[in-house]
């Protein structure tokens, strides 16, 4: 038989169990065990046989459901005693841990589906009254706070952080693409014909505008409609504008 | 001040007090109104907000309520803050969670019980985030940490309480006492 | 994107953006107009607000534009600013305590930096309310001064030392980048 789907997708052996379950078709009521433990056991060796990490939680679960298996075989007068109470049906007892946890797993979606649409939902720094309205020092804080809140705290400012982070270089990156500094310079060189290289870079500092004003040279060069000379090392670089040659048809 | 001077003073409160929001005690105590004009001045403005084609809207989280954009533009605002509702948290944490929000105040150990798969990096993880807390120890040998959910988790999944979580039994045929004894005979139920 | 919808759009931009406000050129890049048809959207938001009994308004300062509140409602803003203030921190300075806590020693400008805002009073106030302290210089030009918690800080927090403050996420994140590269020597070393 060959998995669909790899260990590492599991949450855990109960996810498996869950899963193995559902390939065939049946309840968590209707599970045979000895069935599901060959299932189990097959699914473990064939990802052993992918070398793929399996947790030890996994082996245990293999060996329970193995002990299970044991235990139905054998005669039910065998097992005696008060333990009876518990002990006397493992199969029931592996079936409710199937059935709470997925309790759990099912109401899974409901919280991604939450989180998401509280993901679009954006609110603004509150605002910053201390210059408006002076600022009294509290004599003594009545109200108990504890370290959580201090980390709830220190979370919000962090996450704040990284979504306000991209917004200036962002819009400085998006101003300017290769292609609108291709045009920009073309028109530029070709107005005046012949410019100092390091004229093309005055404009603006930002790191990102330079690289992009550097490729769009290099670009223009490789299409020859520049020209780029420098007559000794170290000495001034020149850029010319390359007539556009006329085209003779046959 | 009348009730259409209070509702625009409401929205300049909500406004300044942004992602902190405002809490209907708050409210009460700035216009010295009852709890139920303060709710019913955060409804009138909510209406206002739903009613018109607008930007922004209020939303209660935690008790708190707060200004916040609407859904539909967020594509506009992905333009300048590249960063919006990129992280999600993986399932073995949204499990982990679900656990601690519908079981609290829950030990680790217990958490594991249910799912069957050391948990122990995914609770660091959430406490870090600050949507679980300690709460307590438990009375028992070892005297282990009890964790609960935090106001941050309720404000996470857009929850006004825990009372909205939805009913976690709705799916299947046990009652509460039922599962309150599977839950009670897991905490016995050792595998290893 | 129609005009109606620009405008909505354009004040939830507004709300999120704050005190820093947009400006015209950016306002173009995001919905992708000329500065002419920006402007006119922003005068048509300015109207709204204006025709309509509002609390907020739009305000164009030094040639940004921002949401603010309208004066006429400052007695509200002055009570609950005090009645915050009045017996516990209020989350602005929690945050500020927060920032100096987490990565102490730390300059103003660092604190300032992290929260995107001015944070000059609210470290004022800290260092009179003496949770935190001055702990020495930073050696840079104009040697700013680096700021730290104080033992009051532990007290108020009920924390024996700074040790016991809760882990932050990017120390859990970093310890598992840094095993995810051990175990990647190990894989190579396994290899070879």
């Amino acid at each position: 038989m060959e998995y669909q789907v790899k260990i590492d997708e599991f949450e855990g052996p109960l996810d498996l169990l869950l899963y193995l379950i559902k390939e065939m078709k049946i309840s968590i009521d209707k599970i045979n065990v000895s069935e599901i433990t060959q299932q189990y056991i097959d699914f473990i060796h064939a990802m052993e046989q992918l070398n793929l990490e399996i947790a030890s939680e996994y082996l245990v679960m293999a060996a329970y459901l193995t002990f299970i298996k044991s235990k139905m075989m054998l005669p039910k007068s065998n097992i005696d005693d008060e333990e009876i109470d518990y002990e006397e049906n493992p199969e029931e007892k592996l079936k409710m841990r199937l059935k709470i946890y997925k309790l759990f797993k099912d109401v899974v979606p409901y919280f991604k589906n939450q989180e998401e649409e509280r993901s679009y939902l954006l609110t603004k720094i509150p605002t910053d009254l201390s210059n408006e309205f002076k600022l009294e020092v509290n004599e003594i804080l009545t109200q108990k706070m504890n370290v959580y809140d201090l980390l709830s705290a220190f979370n919000k400012a962090m996450k704040r952080y990284h979504l306000h982070r991209p917004l200036k270089t962002k819009i400085q990156q998006q101003t300017i693409t290769i292609d609108e500094r291709i045009i920009q310079l073309r028109n530029t060189i070709k107005e005046k014909k012949n410019m100092l290289f390091k004229d093309l870079f005055k404009d603006n500092d930002s790191k990102e505008y330079i690289v992009v004003t550097f490729m769009a040279i290099l670009e223009l060069a490789r299409e020859k409609i520049i020209y780029v000379k420098q007559d000794e090392l170290f000495k001034d670089i020149y850029v010319d504008y390359i007539e556009e040659r006329v085209e003779i048809h046959e | 001040m009348n009730r259409t001077q209070m509702l625009a003073a409401l929205e300049g409160l909500l406004h300044i007090t942004g992602d902190d929001g405002l809490s209907p005690e708050e409210i009460c105590f700035v216009f010295d109104i009852t709890h139920g004009e303060a709710i019913d001045l955060l409804e009138s403005l909510t209406d206002m907000y739903d009613n018109h084609l607008r930007g922004i809207t209020i939303l209660n989280t935690a008790g708190r309520y707060k200004m916040v954009t609407k859904k539909e533009f967020i594509d506009v605002y992905r333009k300048i803050y590249a960063n919006i509702n990129k992280s999600r948290l993986s399932n073995a944490a949204l499990e982990v969670l679900a656990i601690v929000a519908y079981r609290q105040p829950i030990t680790r150990a217990e958490v594991e019980d249910v799912r069957g798969i050391n948990s122990d990096n995914l609770i660091r993880k959430l406490l870090a985030m600050s949507l679980i807390k300690e709460v307590g120890r438990l009375d028992t040998p070892g005297r282990p940490i009890l964790y609960g959910t935090t106001n941050d988790f309720l404000d996470y999944f857009k929850l006004s309480s825990l009372e909205e979580l939805p009913e976690l039994l709705e799916h299947i045929e046990l009652d509460e006492e039922m599962e309150q004894d599977l839950f009670n005979s897991l905490k016995r139920f050792k595998i290893n």
